[in-house]
């Protein structure tokens, strides 16, 4: 591999003190170079500027986004799930939603695929030395498809509006403790500063994609989004029919490449069997996503495509620590034995997954350490623990959880596979409501139960994972697990913003959490989407999101 | 009684529209917002003093008016239930009749045991068989019956066909054997001798004298099955992914959208009335015996 | 003979026999009787011991082998997590044979009760329990059904006593006009000039004489719990997984039709059809035995 | 059998033979039967239930039940074999040749259709449609004397009474004037006066029409009344034929002699002497008979009966055509009695009345108006009597009876006295041994007997209820019970359905009579039962009265029966009391209108009276009782407008007799034995000795 040092230094001088250690560390071979990319992003380095260092570091070039030109002016029909609820950016929670919104808004960035940020409508972030102030640079000449041009008023209130605890937003909890409503700030009509609460090395995250609620509005956004989609997006609504569908037109004043569809249309379906017919049947060129089990249909058929991109998507199965069952971390960790993650991955999700270690750290992040070594199933071993923790008779138990995509099956086969060591599960499983009722400890059986599957979103960056369903005090703490350790690790992972202090952090925790075993994760499950055969330049976002503006039809 | 319903489901509003991961507090702000914090006789009462009024609500899920709403969903089954219902009353009468007259031969057989076995099978049952025969195997029919928007008449027609099937398939046995019966029932009658006595043709007495007191019955049956066709609906749409009321209203007791919940139960709650009131009317139009009454 | 027959029988010279003897024996006459209890014959002894006989364990998975179509190996193939459906499908009998007829055996006892108090008592103690039976059947079962589902959350108990409660008014409406007619039965009348006390009445008098018709009726009640049953589970409120159950496993398997995949739903949903069709050409027997 | 010439007979049946097929064997019906009406000429069908009668005529129009079959045999109507003819000839000689009149017309006519289309499709089938065949239609209505034709054919069935709509039966079956009319039991089921109406329409049509009948009928009165000819038809077979009066006054079976010895006819009472019964029952349908049908029921019967059929023997004479299937056919008449006629002793005179009814009251809500069931009704009964009850349908007899006995809650204000001590309205507050003092036989023993329980079982209860006893006591005072009504321990173990009619009737009365009552309410008790089956029930009812001391009422609506039981009578009309007094007095008069109008509507066995007090009009409701009498609707001796507006008091004419009437009791006398009203000849004093059917 040649380095080239100098061009190296040239392009450190302007760096800051982080963004040079993580090119040392590309350049010393302790990060690799999708890390390298990745976490560059994040830091705010351009990805020009990324494509060229790893170039010259001798990676060879960055994959690029747009790929080759396709026939412009397709309508390019995708079947969706019917939102739950009204699309508003402030509130809406589901997928189908946030696609929606993402088709006439824009974020700050975007998480592109291998969680590379991609800027948008910020230029350019970068932060200080502690990582509690970010500021962000917004691109000019943007404009709203009512007509004003956007600047750091918008976003500033787009922001704000999310943090607002009197606004019923539902990025509430993915800015709890780091960003408080009044934090954004504007410094000039394209410039923004964002004051945490604590020191956060992946806080642009939380303005990207990931953060799907994180749309920039015009300041004035009074509510009634489903009436125009206002947004900077490259389509603009021609029509929104709740429980039907959304069509899309594309936006001829966009600030950048112009969207190669003339139009797209998002059709509501009632469930994925439905998509998949429509798909079938022709009605629709895509779906805009589908599950492992439900897609098998179309995995060997050739007329369809599978995009799939490696996700941080999972189901989190908890074991309650403070309960009689599962106080003793040997038998958590016996069950976690049990399972026979490979099997997982090649049979339940066809390959279309990686496997899970135990902790939120999926493959996908950087900062997972990747020598920490891979649990797999061992029942002489698990049986051993049992035995040593005093419970080699087995016991009975109960598995509660959603009937939610593949969890019923998952949670078969742990039934299943926990057989071997004495343990009789009994499953109760409940529709969605019923199983996170309220959300709220001890009105809810997601985070009172002893045993439970819950289902987990990809998130660009593990913070989330790491602190809600595990920290003492975490909100999402369904397994009661209560470690003064660990909490201490995801608060210095969290505030890490080197990428080497981060894997640091996050090979004690993984190590740690392996130890302990409060939730067993067993696989990461990639992000699926069918198009129909000659559909092409479609890219979906790890997250979901469905970027249409450089698709085609043959 | 639906009230009672509500109140008791679990989960709430703000929760279902925010999912489980958003913050507390957001949750709390929006259902302060949608007013469902009140108490639910509260929310009950207004409800109720807004459909007295002919407003049905606004949706606390989707925000906005619920009247679209149901009555597309109403649109809906009424259509999916009005293709069952044309072909079925006809069929299903006729096939009645004619085992009626070839009691307890061949044809006879086959019309009651076949009714019979169809009309005790879950609608799912019969509807999977049938998907799996003409959906997958022969590919004649689209298994299912979300037409592709903008469609025709008759398109829409040829995705209601399948769906509309299994509502036949238990319909047609119990109209077929409540014909059959009626029939039988008229045919032993006296009255029936007396015209047969009478040497009137065949052909008068069945259509003049049989018919119209056999199917008196068979309209009643019709009448009680649309209370059945709406429950019936629930499952047909959950199998064949059809936006009707049935599912709505499953929908809105998932999401706790009280206005939602009452609208529709209440809008099937009328349709069976009016069904109900209907069909009591046709009956005593063809039954003197309602109509005037007894001298006596 | 002219094409216009009637059916009234000519009066059978069964003095003899004792009444319980005489149904049996025009059961054992009725081939629609006969082939709907082999039906059900078939089932039982599948729901107790079908576990013992069958040639793979119905939960097993082996998901590296799943959904592979009916072969030598497989009979039915096997489903999403790789179980053979053809043990599935045989043990799959159980549950639904287990909660069926427990909800068919509270709803016959429930309605019987009520239908006996109402029928006998009349008055007020009638139309206020009948109106609220009456209330109680308008609502679409269903629906009713889904809603107490989703506010109770599901259990089999829940299920037994769903079904049981939704089918109590309509045996007790059956029960109440027997009652009603037998009210009216001047062997009532002798009752009460022996002043015997009602409960007595209703239950030692007039009991055994509607005793046909709860027959008849709890054997058609027995074929809707079925039905009942099977819906519920397929609608994912009734029986729970990993029970290889019917209208579970059509549930969660029938995303897969579109795929081709037809053996994991067919066999399930011709299981269900036999037992549903079997139990109701037994019922139509007994109607037929007991109403001749 | 003669074959005489075809066109002579408007019906032939030759050696036919029908059989219906039962739990998968052929069971014979009607065995070899052979007859032949003239022209012309009434036929009357008569026997038991169960002997084939209305097979007969359904075989004529072949319109037999689905599992019936003719197995042999020759129809032949109007000359035509009705076996041989094709659909269509068939369907012509329903609407040319023959028509049928049969029981419950309600249920005969369409309830859906008006009349007029009914009527007046039968002209359309012959070719006459519009004016034409409404105007027939009219014409037709008039002849069976409806008053207002017009508004009648408007009308639906359900809107007319069950005379009207029997008539308009009859003028349907009239309408193509057929050669040969089949009347199957067409009043059974009317109230007497009604019926007296429908049966004097018949005969007067008979005289205007050249129709032959086919009359059907369990009533030996009313075909004696009827017919020209009679057969006596027994198991399928004819057993006995000839010229009504001759076989009714000379019969020539054993069967027949017993048969007219078990009615309580000629006004016979029970202080004269027991009713004949008949032992034993009918063959089964299909049953296997080798010699006489009869002969296991016979007294004169010997080997030869038993092995050998005999045949039709041919005892024509001067006095017409006769046959008898009877070896022994000279001997009948001196058939033995199979119950010995010895009398039951007249009870002991008492010191006080056992129940006494003061002023006894029922109103029932009818759609919001009140309906007096029972008014005002007051009547003594003594220890050992009996007190008949009679009136039409709606009198309120039965609703009387059940006042009495606490089963209905009576009005406020009446009295009922039991042995001198107030008895609750209501049964539950009754003590128990009043509720046991007074007890009841119900008409119909299927619906009073629980027939899920065993005779031992119904029997032990009431013997433990109402007498008190318990093991040992009770099994020895069950087999005494069981004994006292004629039944034997082989019966205890059954239960009520294995039993014929006859015998649950009499495990009934062993019900009433457990805990030994002092009245015993007798409601239809045998209304039931065949004729030979009743006069062995009336038998039993009388040796138990004068064996236990027992009083009854007695509800009847077969003066007949009432007549022969009764010391006492009460007439009711809508829920009043007529008239009351001794049995006799109010049999032989002078009586009440209604009374009479009553005795005059009974059909006589014996030819004797021919014209009739006709009643006009219906009974009126009792929810809008007419003013003043409220007989004067329909009376026929009302004298004008006081019976409109005052209602008449319930006057002694007699001591013991009273009558509710305007007419002073010798006026009624001077009345009635003079002319009667309307056309009824003079000199026919109806009395209780001339005899009742």
């Amino acid at each position: 591999m040649n380095k080239n040092y100098r061009i190296l230094d040239l392009i450190r001088r302007n760096r800051s003190p982080h963004e040079n250690h993580l090119i040392d560390g590309l350049v010393d071979g302790r990060v690799s170079r999708r890390d390298f990319i990745r976490h560059g992003s994040l830091l705010g380095v351009s990805l020009p500027l990324l494509g060229r260092i790893t170039a010259v570091a001798g990676f060879g070039g960055l994959p690029s986004l747009a790929r080759a030109q396709g026939t412009p002016g397709a309508t390019i029909r995708v079947a969706c799930i019917a939102p739950t609820a009204t699309i508003d950016p402030v509130t809406t929670s589901d997928f189908t939603g946030f696609v929606l919104l993402q088709q006439a808004g824009e974020y700050l960035c975007v998480g592109g695929p291998d969680l590379v940020l991609q800027p948008v409508l910020a230029e350019s972030w970068k932060s200080n030395d502690l990582g509690t102030v970010w500021t962000f640079k917004l691109r000019k000449g943007v404009k709203f498809h009512s007509g004003g041009e956007m600047k750091a008023d918008d976003v500033a209130a787009s922001i704000d509006r999310l943090a607002d605890p009197a606004s019923s937003s539902n990025a509430l909890s993915v800015f709890k403790g780091i960003l408080q409503k009044g934090a954004t700030r504007k410094v000039d009509d394209y410039t923004v500063e964002f004051h945490l609460d604590t020191p956060n090395g992946n806080f642009p995250y939380m303005l990207s994609s990931d953060n799907y609620n994180a749309i920039i509005l015009p300041a004035s956004y009074k509510g009634d989004y489903e009436k125009s989609f206002d947004g900077t997006g490259p389509f603009k609504l021609e029509k929104y029919t709740p429980k039907v569908g959304a069509s899309f037109v594309r936006n001829e004043n966009y600030w950048g490449l112009m969207a190669l569809p003339e139009r797209t249309e998002f059709t509501f379906f009632n469930d994925e069997q439905s998509q998949i017919l429509a798909l079938q049947g022709g009605q629709v060129d895509m779906m805009n996503a589908v599950s492992p089990l439900a897609g098998i249909v179309l995995l060997n058929d050739p007329n369809f495509n599978i995009i799939s991109a490696k996700t941080s998507a999972h189901n989190q199965f908890h074991m309650r620590c403070d309960s009689d069952a599962f106080k003793d971390p040997r038998v958590r960790r016996a069950i976690a034995l049990c399972l026979d993650r490979d099997k997982l991955v090649a049979g339940l999700h066809k390959g279309r997954a990686s496997l899970g270690n135990d902790s939120p750290f999926a493959p996908i992040y950087p900062s997972t350490d990747a020598s920490v070594p891979q649990r797999k199933q061992d029942i002489a071993q698990a049986k051993q623990l049992m035995e040593a923790a005093g419970a080699g008779k087995g016991f009975k138990v109960t598995l509660t959880t959603e009937r939610y995509i593949d969890i019923p099956e998952y949670a078969q086969l742990i039934q299943n596979w926990v057989k071997e060591i004495g343990i009789d599960l009994d499953l109760n499983l409940l529709d969605q409501g019923r199983y996170y009722g309220d959300a709220v400890f001890g009105k809810s059986n997601w985070l009172d139960s002893v045993m439970g599957i819950t289902d987990y979103a990809h998130r660009g960056v593990p913070n989330v994972l790491l602190a809600a369903p595990l920290k003492s005090d975490g909100t999402w703490n369904a397994a009661h697990f209560k470690n003064r350790d660990y909490d201490a690790l995801v608060s210095s992972y969290i505030a890490a913003l080197d990428l080497e202090a981060q894997k640091a952090s996050a090979g004690k925790i993984q190590n740690l959490l392996l130890e302990e075993t409060p939730v067993i994760f067993g696989y990461f499950s990639d992000l699926l989407v069918p198009t129909a055969k000659g559909v092409t330049g479609v890219q979906p976002t790890a997250m979901g999101q469905l970027f249409l503006d450089k698709a085609s039809k043959a | 009684m639906v009230f009672l319903g509500g109140q008791v489901l679990p989960g709430n509003v703000g929760r279902a529209i925010l999912g489980p991961f958003a913050d507390q507090r957001a949750v709390d702000t929006l259902n302060h917002t949608l007013g469902v914090d009140r108490p639910l006789l509260t929310q009950y009462a207004t409800w109720v003093w807004n459909f007295v009024q002919g407003d049905m609500g606004t949706s606390y899920i989707f925000r906005s008016p619920v009247a679209p709403f149901v009555i597309d969903a109403l649109g809906n089954s009424i259509k999916l239930a009005a293709v069952a219902f044309v072909l079925v009353v006809p069929i299903g009468i006729l096939s009645g009749v004619v085992a009626a007259l070839n009691l307890n031969r061949p044809l006879d057989r086959i019309i009651s045991l076949g009714g019979l076995s169809v009309a005790v099978l879950p609608e799912f049952v019969t509807g999977i068989i049938l998907v799996l025969i003409f959906g997958v195997w022969l590919r004649w029919l689209p298994i299912s019956a979300a037409w592709p928007r903008d469609s025709g008449f008759f398109t829409q027609l040829y995705y209601l066909i399948l769906p509309s099937l299994p509502l036949f398939l238990v319909l047609f046995g119990y109209i077929a054997r409540m014909a059959r019966s009626g029939m039988i029932e008229a045919l032993d009658s006296d009255y029936t001798r007396t015209a047969v006595l009478k040497g009137l043709p065949w052909r008068t007495v069945i259509w003049r004298h049989v018919l119209r007191n056999a199917l008196l019955p068979t309209i009643t049956v019709i009448a009680t099955q649309t209370g059945y066709l709406i429950g019936g609906l629930v499952v047909i749409e959950t199998l064949f992914r059809y936006q009707g009321i049935g599912s709505l209203i499953v929908t809105a007791a998932r999401g706790k959208d009280f206005p939602m919940l009452e609208s529709g139960t209440l809008t099937i709650g009328i349709v069976y009335a009016v069904a109900t009131l209907s069909v009591d009317f046709l009956y005593s139009v063809l039954n003197p015996r309602i109509r005037l009454g007894s001298d006596q | 003979m002219s094409a216009v027959q009637t059916t009234s029988p000519a009066p059978d010279d069964t003095r003899e026999r004792g009444p319980l003897a005489e149904v049996l024996f025009s059961l054992l006459r009725s081939r629609t009787f006969l082939v709907g209890l082999a039906i059900v014959l078939f089932w039982i002894p599948c729901a107790l011991f079908g576990e013992h006989f069958v040639p793979y364990d119905p939960l097993a998975d082996d998901i590296i082998n799943a959904l592979a179509p009916p072969s030598t190996e497989h009979w039915f193939g096997t489903d999403q997590i790789g179980r053979d459906v053809f043990s599935r499908v045989i043990v799959g009998s159980r549950d639904i044979l287990t909660v069926a007829p427990l909800a068919t055996l509270l709803a016959t006892v429930t309605g019987t009760a009520l239908g006996l108090l109402t029928g006998y008592f009349r008055g007020i103690v009638d139309d206020v329990v009948s109106r609220i039976l009456e209330a109680f059947m308008a609502v679409p079962g269903v629906i009713l059904a889904l809603l107490a589902i989703v506010a109770l959350g599901t259990s089999t108990a829940t299920v037994v006593v769903l079904i049981g409660l939704s089918f109590a008014p309509i045996i007790a409406r059956t029960v109440r006009s027997a009652v009603l007619t037998e009210r009216q039965l001047d062997y009532v009348a002798a009752a009460e000039l022996r002043h015997e006390r009602a409960l007595y009445t209703m239950f030692v008098e007039i009991l055994p004489n509607v005793i046909p018709p709860i027959l008849v009726e709890t054997t058609v009640r027995l074929g809707y719990a079925i039905f009942a049953v099977a819906t519920l589970s397929f609608l994912g409120f009734g029986i729970q997984p990993p029970s290889p159950d019917w209208g579970l496993s059509i549930s969660s398997n029938y995303g897969m039709i579109s795929g081709g995949f037809w053996w994991t739903v067919l066999f399930d949903a011709l299981a269900i059809a036999s037992l549903v069709i079997g139990v109701n050409l037994v019922a139509d027997g007994v109607h037929g035995a007991l109403n001749d | 059998m003669t074959n005489s010439a075809k066109a002579e007979n408007a019906l032939e049946l030759h050696d036919l033979s029908v059989a219906y097929r039962v739990a998968g064997r052929n069971r014979a019906v009607l065995r070899n039967l052979s007859l032949n009406i003239g022209q012309g000429e009434a036929y009357g069908l008569v026997g038991e239930s169960g002997c084939g009668k209305s097979t007969v005529a359904l075989t004529v129009v072949r319109y037999l039940p689905r599992n019936g079959s003719i197995t042999g045999g020759a129809i032949s109507l109007d000359g035509k074999d009705v076996m041989k003819l094709d659909a269509e000839a068939l369907r012509r000689a329903r609407a040319e040749s023959v028509s049928m009149v049969y029981q419950d017309p309600g249920k005969a006519l369409n309830p859906s259709i008006r009349v007029g289309l009914q009527l007046t499709e039968i002209f359309e089938l012959g070719g006459i449609t519009g004016q034409a065949a409404t105007d027939r239609a009219i014409a037709m209505l008039n002849r069976v004397r409806i008053s207002d034709p017009l508004s009648v054919m408007q009308r639906y069935p359900h809107q007319l009474s069950g005379g009207m709509q029997q008539r308009v039966a009859i003028a349907m079956a009239l309408a193509n004037d057929p050669s040969m009319l089949i009347l199957d039991e067409p009043t059974t089921g009317l109230d007497a006066t009604v019926e007296a109406e429908v049966l004097d329409l018949i005969v007067q049509l008979r005289q205007e029409l050249s129709t032959s009948i086919l009359f059907i009928s369990h009533n030996l009165a009313v075909v004696s009344n009827m017919c020209d000819r009679v057969g006596v038809l027994y198991a399928g077979m004819l057993v006995e034929e000839g010229p009504t009066d001759v076989v009714f006054n000379d019969p020539r079976h054993p069967y027949t002699v017993a048969l007219l010895r078990c009615l309580p006819s000629g006004g016979k009472r029970k202080g004269q002497g027991r009713l004949d019964t008949i032992p034993g029952f009918l063959p089964g349908i299909g049953a296997d008979i080798k010699g006489c049908a009869f002969a296991d029921r016979c007294a004169l019967a010997d080997e030869r009966c038993r092995t050998e059929l005999p045949l039709l023997y041919d005892l024509s004479d001067e006095r017409g055509k006769r046959l008898s299937r009877c070896h022994y056919h000279d001997k009948a008449q001196a058939l033995p009695r199979a119950t010995p006629s010895d009398v039951a002793p007249a009870p002991k005179p008492a010191a006080a009345p056992v129940l006494r009814v003061a002023g006894l009251n029922k109103t029932y809500a009818s759609h919001g108006h009140p309906l007096r069931a029972v008014k005002d009704v007051s009547l003594d009964l003594w220890p050992g009597e009996t007190l008949g009850l009679v009136g039409e349908s709606g009198s309120g007899k039965t609703t009387f009876a059940r006042l009495l006995l606490g089963l209905v809650p009576p009005d406020d204000g009446g009295t009922i006295e039991l042995e001198g001590k107030a008895l609750a309205p209501k049964l539950e507050n009754r003590g128990d041994d009043q509720v046991k003092a007074m007890q009841i036989v119900f008409q119909n023993p299927d619906s009073a007997l629980n027939r899920s329980h065993s005779i031992r079982h119904i029997l032990g209860r009431a013997l433990k209820r109402l007498a008190g006893l318990s093991g040992k006591a009770l099994e020895t005072r069950l087999e005494d019970l069981v004994r006292s009504v004629r039944l034997t321990e082989r019966h205890l173990a059954v239960k009520p359905r294995q039993l014929s009619g006859g015998l649950k009737q009499r495990v009934a009365i062993a019900r009433a009579f457990a805990g030994d009552p002092r009245i015993v309410v007798c409601d239809e008790p045998t209304s039931a039962l065949d004729v030979s089956v009743q006069a062995a029930i009336l038998n039993l009812l009388v040796d138990l009265q004068s064996k236990e001391d027992v009083s009854y009422i007695f509800i009847s609506h077969d003066l007949g029966v009432v007549c022969y039981l009764s010391d006492k009578i009460a007439v009711l009309y809508l829920g009043r009391i007529m008239e009351l007094g001794p049995s006799e007095d109010v049999f032989s008069g002078p009586h009440h209108p209604y009374t009479e109008a009553l005795l005059s509507a009974v059909p006589k066995l014996d030819q004797t009276e021919k014209a009739r007090i006709r009643l006009d009009g219906e009974i009126p409701s009792a929810a809008n009782p007419p003013s003043g009498c409220v007989f004067h609707t329909r009376c026929p001796r009302k004298i004008g407008s006081i019976c409109e507006e005052q209602v008449p008091p319930l006057a002694e004419a007699q001591p013991g007799h009273t009558i509710r009437c305007h007419i002073p009791y010798a006026e009624l006398a001077r009345l009635q034995s003079s002319t009667p009203p309307q056309e009824v000849p003079s000199s026919q004093l109806i009395a209780c000795q001339n005899g009742f059917g």
